[in-house]
C-alpha cells in the first residue's frame, strides 16, 4: 500500500486533493487538474517529514470512529457547558492516570487528542514512556468508569483501524 | 610679450621641488643642484622679462577660469611684483647653496628643498598674482609650506609646536584675510587689481570698508608678525636657520607687508588706515626692538629684530604718504639683504660652535674672522650705521616721521618713538657683534670653533656685498628697481626724493646720531638693563601659553562634547522624538486642523475592538518589564490590529500583518531566551514621567495628524488603480496588483531589504557565543521533554497541507487576497513548526536548501523577470499577462507578475527561514553537549 | 469613527514612544514594534475608512484606496526586516557588552 | 428557512464560544480553565462556520471551504490543550485542593 | 432576522472576547495568558466569520484560516518557550 | 527605450545577487564580481551625467506605467551628479576592501553591493515612498555594514544607530502618510502640483508633514541636535565602510535639496521655502559643534567624523540660502567633502594598521614604516578637509561664502564657516603633527603599506579634487545649471508629468 517515491502517500494525497478543492471552492475540472498535480508532488516533497505514518488504516472503522466522535463532542460540550455555567464549588477535578494498550505514536496521538475533545477530560501529558496518559477531568465521580468508557469507546476502535 | 612666462615662473618651484627628492639619491650636491637649478631658470625667466618693467610697463597673463565668480588665472608683473620676485628668487638662491652646507648628514635634504621650493612657488603666487583670488590661494599655500619647513626637524617638540603656532595664527589671519578680500570684492565688483587699485575712493567711502580693511589687516598682521600677532614668529626659529635666513628675512613675513604695499592705492590713505596700520607698527616697532636687545639666543635676537623691523615696514605704510611708501619699499629690500645674511651668520655660528647663546659664545673674532667681518656689516646695517643700506632707509624713516601731520600736538610721538627703536636697534646690534665675536673667550661650547666650508659662506659674502654697494652707491644699484617697485605701489607718480648719503645736518641726522649714543650707551649699561627686565618681564614663552590654552580649549571641547554625547540613547532618542513632537507642533499652529468630512458612526463592535486594543497596548507598556508577559500582550495587539484590517475590507492587509506578527513574535522568544527575563526597576519616577510626557505629546501629534486628514476629502491616484487593475494589470485585486505592478519597483526593494536583513542576522550570529541559561527566570530546571511526542505527530502532517495553502494563496494572490509574501510566510511558519516540534536536526535532514541561496534565487527571480520585459521592448518591470484556453483545464490566465510574485515568495521564504533557524541554531552545540540526550 | 482611530494610533503612538525611551535593548525593540503596528494603521487610515468591501476590481459598494494598504503591506514587510535585525542586534550587543542596556553599561543597574 | 438554520447555528456556537470565555474566566485553577476553551470554543466555532457554510451555499453554489478552519481547529486545538497541560504540569500550578491526585507537590 | 441575530452575535462575541482580554491581563500564570490568548485566536476567528455573514462576503475566509494556523504555531511556541526556554533546538 | 537609467540600480543589485550565489570560499571570485560592477558603475554614471548637460531629464517609467500612478525614475543633473558621486567614491573605497579587508567578515561584497543599489535607488526615484524604500535599502546594508568585522564598538555604535534610525523610519513613514493623505499622490512631481494647488485649510497638515520629513532627513545629514549617533558610529566602522558612509550624510543633504526645492520648493504657495528658517540655526549649530568636536577628537576616525559634521553643516547652510550660487557651491563642495572625508577614512584604516597599539589616536607611537606617503596623502587631505587651497574645498567655500549678501546673515555664515576651517587647520595639525612627527621610540612590527589601498586613498584625496580644480570651470558650469534646474522645477514637473518613459501600448514589438 505505501507505495512509490512517486506516489509515496496515496491518503494524503486524496486527502490534499480534498483539501485543495475545498480551498478553492470549486470542482470544475482545471481544480481538480491542478489539486490533483498539488496532491501527487507536495508529497513528493514532504515525504521525508512523515516517515513514521500509520502503515495501513481501515477506512469503515475510522468512518465510524469519526462519527460516534463527532456525536460525543456535540455531547460533551452540552456537558461541559452545564459545568461551566453551573456552580463551580460543585466541580470535581481529578488527575487520571491512563495505561495505554495502543502502540505506535500516531495511534497515541489521535487517542490523546480524542480525550481532549470529548467529555470534560484533557490530556495532560504522555507518561510511562508512552505506555500511559495522563488526564485531567473536571468532573469525576468515579475514576474506573472514566478508564473503562475510554478504553471501549475510542482506545479499541483505534486498535481496529490502525491495526496495532 | 612673453606674458605666459608669468605663469610658468610661478609654476616652476612647484614642479620643480619634485626633483630633489629624486635626486637625493644621487648625493646631497645633486640634490641642492636641482632645487637652485629649478630656481635660477624660473629667475631667468623673470629675468628674461623683467626689462620692460623698469620702463614703467607691466605684465600681464589672463586667463578666464571661473569669470562667473570673478575667478580669474590672471598674473601681473609689473615693479612691486619685481622687487619681490627677485627677493624671492634670489635669496632662494642663496638660500639653497647655504643649506647645502648647513644640513648634517642625517637630516633628510630631499625635503628640505622640495619644501623650500613650495614656499617659493607660494611666494612668488603671492606676489605675482593680480586676482586676489589667486592671491588668496598661493597665500595659503606660503602658511601651508612654511608650516612644513617650520616643523622640519619634526623629532623636536619645539619644532612641531612652532609649526602648529605659525599656521594656526597665519592660517586664522589668511582666513580673515580671504574674507576681508571677498568684502573688498563685492565693494569693488571685481577681485582683479587693476580694477581694485583704480577705485581706491569708491572703496573707501563704502560703509564697508572699515570691516574690510580690519579683516585684510587681520591677514597682514598676523604674517607680517606685527603685535599683537607677533608671537608665532620668535617660535618659527625653530626651523633650520636657511629656512629662518630664507622666511623671516625675505618672504614669508614680507608677504603682509606686500599686501600692504600692494593694497595700498585701493586702502590707504584713510584716517582708520592711519590709525590701525600706524599704531600697529609703532607698537610692534618699539616692542620688537626692546625685546631684541634682552634675547641671550642669537636666532632670537635676529628674530625680534625682525618683528621690530617689519613694525617699521608697516609703520611707514601706516603713514599713507607716498614717500612713506617709498621709504617702506626701500626698507623692505635693505631690511631682506642684512637679514638674510645675519641669519646666514648665525647659522654658521650655530653649526661651528653647537650653540647660539651669547652669553657662551664670546671671542669668536679668533676662529672665524671671516665670518665675524661679514657679521659686523651686516649687523651695521641693521644698526643703521652710514655707508650700509640699512641707513639709508632709516633716515628715510625718520624723516617721514617727521613729516605726518595726523596727530596734531602729539606729532613728536611718532619721531620719538622711532628714535627709541634706533636707540635699542643699535644696542642690540652692538650686542650680537661684541657679545659673539669679542668680550673675552667662549664657555664650553659644544666644538671648537672655525670658520665654515668656503661655499657655505659665499651666500652672506654676496648679501654683504650688497649691503654695502647700495649702502655706498644706492643711485648706481637699487635706484631704478626701487624706483619702479614704489611706484607701482603707489599707484601714482613719485615726489622727488634723494637717495644720496648726505642731506646735509637735518632733524634725521640728528636722529641717527641721537640712536647711535643711545645705542651705545645702552649696551654698555646692559648688564643693568638685563637684571630690571628680569625683574619685571618674567620669562614668558608664547607657545606654551599657547599649548596650554590649546589644551585648555579642547578638553573643554571635550567636556562639551562629553555633555552632549554622553553616549545616552535614551537622550538621543528623546531629542529625535521630542524634534518630532515639536516639528508637528510648529505645522499645526495656528491652522485649522479638522476639516469638514463628518467623522463617521462608530459600531460597537469597533468599539469593543479598540478599547482591547488600547488596552492591550497599554498594558504591554505598563508590563515591560516582566518580558514574556509583555510580549503576550504584544500579541494581542498584533492580533487586533489584523481584525481592524479585516473591519476595514483590507483582507490582504489582514494576513500579512498576521503571519508578520507571529513571526515577529517567535524571533522575538528565540532572542529572549538569551536575554534577562525581567527589566530591572531602573527608571527614576523623574524619568518615567518625563517619558510618559514625551509619549503622550507625541502619541496627541500623531492623533492630531489622523485626525486631520480623516475629517479631509482628498483625490486619490488610487481610483486610477481600480479601474486599470484588470485592464492593465492582468489581476483583480488592485492591492496585489499595486504590488508586483503598478508598484513592483517597491516590492523589489522590500524583498530585497528582507534579504539583506537575513544576511545582515546571519552574519551577526556567525560565531556568536551565548551562555545559555540552565533554568528557567525562577530557578526551575527545564522540562526534560524536548520534543513532545503528539506535538511532533500531529505537526508532521500539518506541513503538506500547509504547503498546499501556500500554493492556493500564492496562485490566487493576483485577483483575490493572497500573494508570495503571505505564501511565503505560512510555507516558513509550517517549516519553523517542524523546526520547534521535532528539532533543528531532524528537519535539516529532511530539507536540505541553502535558505542564503533560496533568498537570492527568489530575488533574482523577482528582477529577471523586471528584465524580461526588455526583450520586448518594454521598460524594466514592465508585467504582461494573457488569457489561455486548454481543453479539460478550461479557461486560465497567466501574468508574469505571478512570476514575480513566485520570486516573492522564494525570498521571503528563505530569508524568514535563514533568520529563525540560526537563531535556533545558536544553543544546539552547548545542549548537547551538556544533555546528551 | 475618525475620532476613535485617532484616538487609538494616538494611544499605540504614545505606548511605543514611552517603550523607545526605556533603557534595555528588548523593550525598546518591543516599542519598534509597537510604533510600526501603529504607524501601519496610520498609512491605512489615510486611506480613509469607508471602506464596505476589499479593493477587488468590479466588486459593489464603496471600496477602499488600495494605494495605502499596498504602503502598508511594503511597510509591514521592511519593519519585519528591520525589526529581525534590530532584536538580533541586540542579542548580539548582549553578548558583546554583556549587559542587555542600549549604551551596554551593565553597571548602572542598581 | 435557510436564515432561519443559519441562525441558529450563529447563535449556538455563538453561545458555546461565550460559555467557553466565561468558564476561563470563572474556573478556579488552570487545569479546569483549560476545559472551557478546548470544546467549548471549538464547537463554537464550529457552529458558527456550519452557519457560514449554509449561508453562503445558497442556490446551487456550495461554499465548504470553510469547514476547512473547522478541521484545523479539531487538529490543533487538543494538541494546544495538550501542550498547555505540560507547561502547567511543568510550572506546578497551583491544583484546585478538592482535585483527585493533586499534581502540584501541595 | 438575520440582521438581528448577527447584532447580538456579535454583542456575545465582544463579550466572550472581553472575557478572554481579562484573563489574558489578568493571569495570574503564563499558561493562563496563553490559553487566553489561544482562545482569543479562536473567538476571533468566529468574530471575523461573523463579519463574512454580516458583510455578506468570502473575503475573509483565508483571514479565518490564518488565525487558526497562526494561533496553533503561537501558543505551541509560547509553551514550548515555557517548558525549554529554547523553542527551536 | 532607453535603459541606460535603471542600470545603476539593477547592476549592483545583480552583482550583490550573484554574490550571495556565490561559493562561500570564492573570495577572488566574489572581488572580481564586486569590483565589475563598481568599476561599470563609474563610465555608466558618467554616461548618464553627460545624458543631463543638455538640460534635458531623462524619465524611466517602471513597469510602463506613466507617472504619477506608476513608479518613475528621473534621471536629473542633480540625481546624475549623485550617481556620479556614488561611483566615484565606491570604487576606491571597494577596491581598498579587496586588499584584504573584505575577510574580516562574511558577504560583506554583496551588502556594498546592495548599499550602492539603495544609494542609487535615493537619488533616481521620482517618487516619495519609493525613495523611503530605497532609504530602507541602504539603511539596512549600512547596519550590516557598519558591523562588518565586529567588535564590542561596532556593536554599541550600531545598536544605537540602527535604533535611531528606525525610530526615524516611523517618522518618515507618518510624513509620507499624512503626504499622501492629503494629496492622494506620491510621485513627487505630482505632490509638487498638488501642494502647490492645495487651499489654505490643507497648510497645516502639509506643513506638518513638511516638517517632520525634513527631521527624517535631517537624522540622516545628522544635523544638531540629531547627529550624537554619527561619531561614534562612523568611528566604529571599518575604514572601507565609513568611507562608503561619507555619501550617507548626503543622502539627507540630497532629500533636503530635492524635497523642498521640489515640492516645498518657491511655488510650494504659501508652503513655499520652508525648510531655510529650521535648516539656517541648525546648520550652523550642527557647524560649530561639528568644530567643537573635531578639537575634542581623540583619534584619526573621530576627527573625520567630526569634519564630516563640520562639513554637513556647510552645506545645509547652504541649501537653507536657497540662491543659485549658494546651491551650486553646495553641489560643488558636496563633491568635494565627500570624496574627501573618504579618503581620510580610508587613511585612517591604513594608518590605524600601522602605529601598533596606538592605532590612530593621537598618542605617541612608534614610527609608521612608510610614514612620507602616509605624510603626504594626509596632508593633502588635511588641506582638502580644512577647505584651504589649492584643493577644490576652498573654490566650494569661496562661492558659498561669497554667494551672501552682506548682512547679518553673511556675518553668521562667514565667521562660522571661517571658524570653523581655522578650527578644523588647528586640529589637523594638531592630529598630523601627534601621527606623523611625534614618535615613540621602537618599531612596530606590520606588514608594509599596501600600494593599492594607498593608491585607493589618493584617488580619493588627491585625485578627485585636484581633478575638481582643474576642470573648476566645467564643473561649476554643470554645478550651475544644476542649482537653476533645481531653482526652477517646473521644468522637472513638465517632464515627469507629461508621460515621458512611457513606451505606447503595441510600440515596442
Ligand atoms: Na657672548
Ligand atoms: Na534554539
Amino acid at each position: 500500500m505505501n507505495g512509490s517515491r512517486l506516489f509515496p502517500h496515496p491518503y494524503l494525497s486524496g486527502f490534499l486533493l480534498l483539501i485543495w478543492l475545498l480551498l478553492v471552492n470549486s470542482v470544475s475540472p482545471g481544480q481538480l487538474l491542478l489539486g490533483a498535480v498539488l496532491a501527487i508532488l507536495i508529497p513528493v516533497f514532504t515525504n521525508a517529514f512523515w516517515t513514521d505514518r500509520p502503515h495501513a488504516v481501515r477506512l469503515l472503522p475510522l468512518l465510524r470512529y469519526t462519527g460516534v466522535l463527532l456525536f460525543d463532542i456535540v455531547v460533551a460540550n452540552i456537558q461541559v457547558a452545564a459545568l461551566i455555567l453551573g456552580p463551580s464549588s460543585r466541580l470535581q477535578p481529578a488527575f487520571i492516570y491512563y495505561p495505554l494498550e495502543l502502540e505506535g505514536e500516531f495511534a497515541v496521538t489521535v487517542l490523546a487528542s480524542t480525550i481532549s475533545l470529548t467529555p470534560g477530560t484533557v490530556t495532560a501529558d504522555v507518561v510511562d514512556e508512552g505506555r500511559g496518559l495522563l488526564i485531567h477531568a473536571l468532573d469525576v465521580d468515579d475514576e474506573s468508569t472514566l478508564i473503562a468508557t475510554i478504553r471501549e469507546r475510542y482506545e479499541r476502535p483505534l486498535k481496529e483501524i490502525f491495526q496495532c | 610679450m612673453n606674458s605666459y612666462f608669468l605663469p610658468l615662473i610661478v609654476a616652476l618651484p612647484f614642479l620643480g621641488a619634485l626633483l630633489p627628492p629624486l635626486f637625493v639619491r644621487r648625493g646631497r650636491t645633486a640634490c641642492a643642484w636641482s632645487a637652485a637649478l629649478v630656481t635660477a631658470a624660473a629667475l631667468a625667466l623673470l629675468l628674461s622679462v623683467a626689462a620692460p618693467v623698469f620702463d614703467g610697463d607691466s605684465l600681464l597673463f589672463h586667463y578666464d577660469w571661473l569669470p562667473a565668480y570673478g575667478f580669474s588665472l590672471t598674473f601681473w608683473l609689473d615693479g612691486l611684483g619685481l622687487l619681490f620676485a627677485l627677493l624671492i628668487l634670489g635669496i632662494g638662491l642663496l638660500v639653497i647653496l647655504y643649506a647645502r652646507y648647513y644640513l648634517s648628514e642625517q637630516d633628510p635634504m630631499g625635503r628640505l628643498y622640495a619644501f623650500l621650493l613650495l614656499f617659493m612657488g607660494s611666494m612668488l603666487g603671492v606676489v605675482l598674482s593680480e586676482n586676489l583670488l589667486l592671491m588668496m590661494v598661493f597665500w595659503e599655500l606660503t602658511s601651508l609650506s612654511s608650516f612644513l619647513l617650520i616643523g622640519y626637524w619634526k623629532h623636536r617638540a619645539d619644532a612641531r609646536q612652532g609649526a602648529r603656532l605659525a599656521l594656526t595664527v597665519t592660517g586664522a589671519g589668511g582666513l580673515s584675510l580671504f574674507a576681508g578680500i571677498m568684502l573688498l570684492g563685492h565693494i569693488g565688483g571685481s577681485y582683479e587689481l587693476s580694477v581694485l587699485l583704480a577705485s581706491g575712493d569708491q572703496i573707501q567711502a563704502h560703509p564697508l570698508y572699515p570691516a574690510t580693511l580690519v579683516l585684510i589687516l587681520l591677514g597682514v598682521f598676523t604674517k607680517s608678525a606685527q603685535f599683537p600677532f607677533h608671537f608665532w614668529l620668535p617660535h618659527a626659529m625653530a626651523a633650520p636657520t636657511p629656512v629662518s635666513a630664507y622666511l623671516h628675512s625675505a618672504t614669508m613675513v614680507k608677504a603682509g607687508v606686500f599686501l600692504l604695499a600692494r593694497l595700498y592705492p585701493a586702502m590707504a590713505g584713510s584716517e582708520l588706515w592711519f590709525y590701525l596700520v600706524g599704531t600697529t607698527g609703532m607698537v610692534t616697532l618699539l616692542l620688537g626692538a626692546y625685546f631684541a636687545l634682552f634675547k641671550h639666543d642669537l636666532k632670537g635676537l635676529l628674530a625680534y629684530s625682525t618683528i621690530s623691523h617689519l613694525g617699521l615696514i608697516t609703520l611707514l605704510f601706516g603713514l599713507g604718504t607716498p614717500l612713506g611708501a617709498v621709504a617702506g619699499v626701500f626698507h623692505i629690500i635693505n631690511h631682506a639683504t642684512f637679514k638674510a645674511s645675519l641669519f646666514m651668520a648665525a647659522g654658521i655660528i650655530d653649526h661651528e660652535s653647537g650653540t647660539r647663546d651669547m652669553r657662551k659664545l664670546n671671542g669668536l673674532w679668533h676662529y672665524m674672522p671671516h665670518t665675524a667681518t661679514l657679521a659686523m656689516v651686516a649687523a651695521a646695517s641693521m644698526a643703521g650705521v652710514p655707508l650700509f643700506n640699512g641707513f639709508l632707509s632709516k633716515e628715510m624713516f625718520f624723516a617721514e616721521t617727521l613729516h605726518q601731520g595726523w596727530l596734531g600736538e602729539w606729532n613728536w610721538i611718532l619721531p620719538f618713538g622711532a628714535t627709541l627703536a634706533g636707540v635699542f636697534a643699535v644696542a642690540y646690534s652692538i650686542r650680537f657683534i661684541h657679545d659673539v665675536f669679542f668680550n673675552g673667550e667662549p664657555i664650553d661650547l659644544p666644538r671648537t670653533p672655525h670658520e665654515p666650508p668656503r661655499y657655505m659662506k659665499v651666500p652672506v659674502e654676496i648679501l654683504v656685498a650688497l649691503c654695502l654697494l647700495v649702502g655706498i652707491v644706492p643711485a648706481w644699484t637699487v635706484a631704478p628697481l626701487l624706483a619702479t617697485a614704489a611706484a607701482s605701489s603707489v599707484g601714482a607718480e613719485l615726489p622727488p626724493y634723494n637717495l644720496a648719503i648726505w642731506h646735509g645736518l637735518n632733524t634725521p641726522v640728528l636722529m641717527s646720531v641721537l640712536a647711535m649714543v643711545g645705542g651705545g650707551v645702552m649696551y654698555a649699561m646692559r648688564h643693568h638693563l638685563f637684571a630690571l627686565h628680569a625683574r619685571f618681564f618674567r620669562p614668558f614663552d608664547a607657545k606654551l601659553l599657547f599649548e596650554r590654552q590649546l589644551e585648555r580649549v579642547i578638553a573643554a571641547a571635550r567636556w562639551l562634547t562629553m555633555m552632549l554625547e554622553n553616549g545616552s540613547l535614551q537622550r538621543y532618542m528623546m531629542l529625535l522624538l521630542l524634534s518630532a513632537v515639536a516639528m508637528v507642533a510648529a505645522g499645526l499652529w495656528g491652522r485649522p486642523l479638522g476639516g469638514p468630512l463628518a467623522p463617521g458612526e462608530v459600531d460597537g463592535v469597533t468599539l469593543v475592538g479598540a478599547l482591547a486594543l488600547a488596552l492591550s497596548a497599554v498594558t504591554t507598556t505598563i508590563w515591560h518589564r516582566r518580558r514574556l508577559v509583555a510580549l503576550i500582550q504584544l500579541s494581542v495587539v498584533g492580533l487586533v490590529v489584523s481584525v481592524a484590517f479585516v473591519r476595514f475590507a483590507a483582507p490582504d492587509l489582514a494576513l500579512t500583518q498576521l503571519s508578520v506578527e507571529m513571526v515577529t513574535i517567535i524571533l522575538l522568544m528565540l532572542v529572549l531566551y538569551f536575554l534577562p527575563q525581567q527589566t530591572p526597576a531602573e527608571s527614576s519616577g523623574l524619568r518615567k514621567g518625563r517619558d510618559i510626557l514625551i509619549a503622550g505629546a507625541a502619541g496627541t501629534s500623531v492623533a492630531l495628524l489622523a485626525w486631520g486628514v480623516l475629517t479631509r476629502p482628498y483625490e486619490t491616484i488610487g481610483d486610477y488603480f481600480m479601474e486599470q487593475s484588470i485592464p492593465g494589470g492582468g489581476g483583480a485585486n488592485v492591492v496585489n496588483v499595486i504590488l508586483v505592478d503598478f508598484r513592483g519597483f517597491d516590492t523589489l526593494g522590500e524583498i530585497t531589504v528582507l534579504a539583506i536583513a537575513a544576511i545582515g542576522i546571519v552574519t551577526m550570529l556567525r560565531g556568536l557565543r551565548l551562555p545559555t541559561p540552565d533554568t528557567d527566570a525562577d530557578g526551575r530546571p527545564w522540562a526534560s521533554d524536548r520534543y513532545p511526542m503528539i506535538l511532533a505527530v500531529i505537526s508532521r502532517p500539518l506541513l503538506p497541507l500547509a504547503l498546499l495553502v501556500a500554493v492556493f494563496l500564492l496562485l490566487r494572490g493576483h485577483n483575490l487576497p493572497g500573494g508570495g509574501f503571505i505564501a511565503g510566510l505560512v510555507t516558513a511558519i509550517a517549516l519553523i513548526l517542524q523546526y520547534v516540534a521535532s528539532g533543528t536536526a531532524w528537519t535539516r535532514e529532511r530539507i536540505n536548501i541553502n535558505y542564503v541561496r533560496l533568498t537570492a534565487a527568489g530575488v533574482v527571480l523577482a528582477a529577471l523577470t523586471g528584465l524580461g520585459s526588455w526583450g520586448f521592448g518594454y521598460p524594466f518591470l514592465t508585467s504582461s499577462f494573457g488569457h489561455f484556453h486548454l481543453p479539460l483545464v478550461g479557461d486560465f490566465e497567466l501574468a508574469t507578475a505571478m512570476l514575480f510574485d513566485l520570486g516573492v515568495y522564494m525570498a521571503v521564504v528563505g530569508s524568514t527561514l535563514l533568520v529563525l533557524a540560526n537563531l535556533g541554531k545558536l544553543t544546539l552545540t552547548k545542549r548537547e553537549a551538556t544533555e546528551g540526550e | 469613527m475618525a475620532l476613535l482611530v485617532a484616538i487609538i494610533i494616538g494611544i499605540m503612538v504614545a505606548c511605543g514612544v514611552y517603550l523607545l525611551l526605556r533603557a534595555r535593548t528588548f523593550p525598546v525593540v518591543m516599542g519598534l514594534i509597537m510604533l510600526s503596528y501603529a504607524v501601519n494603521l496610520f498609512i491605512f487610515a489615510m486611506g480613509r475608512l469607508h471602506a464596505e468591501v476589499p479593493a477587488v476590481a468590479g466588486l459593489a459598494g464603496d471600496t477602499s484606496d488600495p494605494v495605502p494598504q499596498a504602503l502598508v503591506l511594503t511597510a509591514i514587510v521592511i519593519g519585519f526586516a528591520m525589526t529581525a535585525f534590530a532584536v538580533t542586534l541586540a542579542l548580539r550587543a548582549s553578548s558583546e557588552l554583556d549587559s542587555d542596556h542600549v549604551d551596554g553599561d551593565g553597571g548602572r543597574q542598581p | 428557512m435557510t436564515e432561519i438554520i443559519v441562525s441558529l447555528f450563529l447563535l449556538v456556537g455563538d453561545a458555546f464560544a461565550l460559555i467557553g470565555s466565561w468558564g476561563l474566566v470563572h474556573l478556579p485553577d488552570f487545569y479546569m480553565r483549560l476545559h472551557g476553551p478546548t470544546k467549548s470554543t471549538t464547537l463554537g466555532v464550529g457552529g458558527m462556520i456550519l452557519g457560514s457554510v449554509i449561508y453562503f451555499s445558497r442556490g446551487s453554489e456550495t461554499s465548504m471551504h470553510e469547514l476547512l478552519v473547522t478541521l484545523f481547529l479539531f487538529i490543533t486545538a487538543p494538541v494546544s490543550a495538550h501542550m498547555l497541560a505540560k507547561a502547567a504540569l511543568h510550572l506546578k500550578l497551583r491544583n484546585e485542593a478538592r482535585t483527585q491526585n493533586r499534581q502540584d507537590d501541595a | 432576522m438575520l440582521n438581528t441575530v448577527v447584532v447580538v452575535a456579535f454583542a456575545m462575541m465582544s463579550l466572550a472576547l472581553l472575557f478572554n482580554l481579562w484573563r489574558v491581563v489578568r493571569g495570574p500564570d503564563m499558561p493562563d495568558r496563553i490559553l487566553a490568548l489561544d482562545t482569543m485566536y479562536i473567538n476571533t476567528i468566529a468574530l471575523i466569520v461573523l463579519y463574512g455573514v454580516h458583510e455578506g462576503t468570502e473575503f475573509y475566509f483565508e483571514a479565518a484560516l490564518l488565525i487558526a494556523v497562526m494561533g496553533f504555531v503561537g501558543t505551541v511556541a509560547v509553551v514550548k518557550y515555557l517548558l525549554r526556554g529554547d523553542i527551536v533546538e | 527605450m532607453s535603459h541606460w537609467i535603471i542600470l545603476p540600480i539593477v547592476l549592483p543589485l545583480l552583482a550583490g545577487l550573484l554574490l550571495l550565489l556565490a561559493p562561500a570560499d570564492a573570495l577572488k571570485l566574489k572581488r572580481l564580481l564586486s569590483l565589475t560592477s563598481a568599476l561599470l558603475l563609474l563610465p555608466l554614471a558618467a554616461g548618464l551625467l553627460m545624458q543631463t548637460t543638455d538640460g534635458s531629464i531623462g524619465v524611466y517609467a517602471l513597469g510602463n506605467w506613466t507617472a504619477p500612478f506608476g513608479i518613475v525614475l528621473v534621471l536629473d543633473r542633480l540625481a546624475a551628479m549623485m550617481l556620479l558621486l556614488t561611483a566615484v567614491l565606491a570604487l576606491p573605497a571597494l577596491w581598498y576592501t579587496a586588499r584584504g579587508e573584505d575577510q574580516r567578515g562574511r558577504h560583506f561584497h554583496a551588502l556594498f553591493q546592495f548599499q550602492l543599489m539603495g544609494l542609487n535607488g535615493a537619488f533616481l526615484t521620482g517618487d516619495l515612498f519609493n525613495l523611503f524604500v530605497f532609504f530602507e535599502v541602504l539603511l539596512i546594508a549600512s547596519y550590516a555594514l557598519l558591523l562588518h568585522g565586529g567588535g564590542v564598538e561596532r556593536c554599541r555604535a550600531g545598536l544605537h544607530y540602527v535604533l535611531l534610525n528606525l525610530a526615524g523610519s516611523s517618522l518618515f513613514l507618518i510624513a509620507v502618510g499624512v503626504l499622501y493623505g492629503v494629496t492622494g499622490t506620491l510621485n513627487m512631481a505630482d505632490l509638487a502640483q498638488r501642494v502647490a494647488a492645495a487651499g489654505s485649510s490643507e497648510a497645516g497638515l502639509l506643513h506638518a508633514a513638511a516638517l517632520l520629513l525634513l527631521l527624517v532627513f535631517a537624522l540622516k545629514a545628522a544635523l544638531l541636535p540629531l547627529y550624537f549617533w554619527l561619531p561614534s558610529a562612523y568611528s566604529a566602522a571599518v575604514a572601507p565602510v565609513a568611507a562608503l558612509f561619507a555619501i550617507m550624510t548626503k543622502v539627507g543633504v540630497y532629500a533636503i535639496l530635492r524635497v523642498y526645492t521640489l515640492i516645498f520648493g518657491s511655488g510650494a504657495g504659501e508652503l513655499a521655502n520652508l525648510a531655510g528658517d529650521w535648516l539656517w540655526p541648525a546648520a550652523l549649530a550642527t557647524l560649530a559643534m561639528g568644530a567643537v568636536g573635531a578639537l575634542a577628537a581623540r583619534h584619526l576616525r573621530q576627527l573625520v567624523s567630526y569634519l564630516m559634521l563640520v562639513s554637513v553643516g556647510t552645506l545645509l547652510a547652504g541649501v537653507a540660502l536657497n540662491s543659485a550660487s549658494a546651491l551650486s557651491a553646495v553641489l560643488y563642495y558636496q563633491f568635494h567633502t565627500t570624496l574627501v572625508s573618504g579618503g581620510l577614512f580610508l587613511l585612517a584604516g591604513i594608518i590605524r594598521r600601522h602605529r601598533g597599539e596606538a592605532g590612530d589616536r593621537f598618542t605617541a607611537a612608534p614610527a609608521m614604516l612608510q610614514r612620507t606617503p602616509l605624510g603626504v596623502l594626509f596632508f593633502i587631505g588635511a588641506v582638502g578637509a580644512a577647505g584651504l587651497p589649492p584643493l577644490s574645498g576652498f573654490l566650494g567655500k569661496f562661492v558659498l561664502l561669497s554667494s551672501v549678501y552682506p548682512g547679518l546673515q553673511q556675518a553668521w555664515l562667514w565667521s562660522v564657516v571661517l571658524g570653523g576651517s581655522v578650527v578644523a587647520v588647528l586640529a589637523l595639525s594638531r592630529a598630523g603633527s601627534r601621527l606623523f612627527w611625534r614618535t615613540a621610540e621602537g618599531t612596530v612590527a606590520a606588514a608594509p603599506v599596501d600600494r593599492g589601498q594607498l593608491a585607493a586613498v589618493a584617488l580619493l584625496v588627491v585625485v578627485g579634487p585636484v581633478l575638481m580644480v582643474v576642470f573648476a570651470a566645467p564643473v561649476f558650469d554643470f554645478v550651475d545649471a544644476t542649482a537653476g534646474q533645481l531653482l526652477l522645477p517646473s521644468g522637472y514637473i513638465d517632464t515627469v508629468l507629461g508621460g515621458a518613459g512611457v513606451v505606447p501600448a503595441g510600440g515596442a514589438q
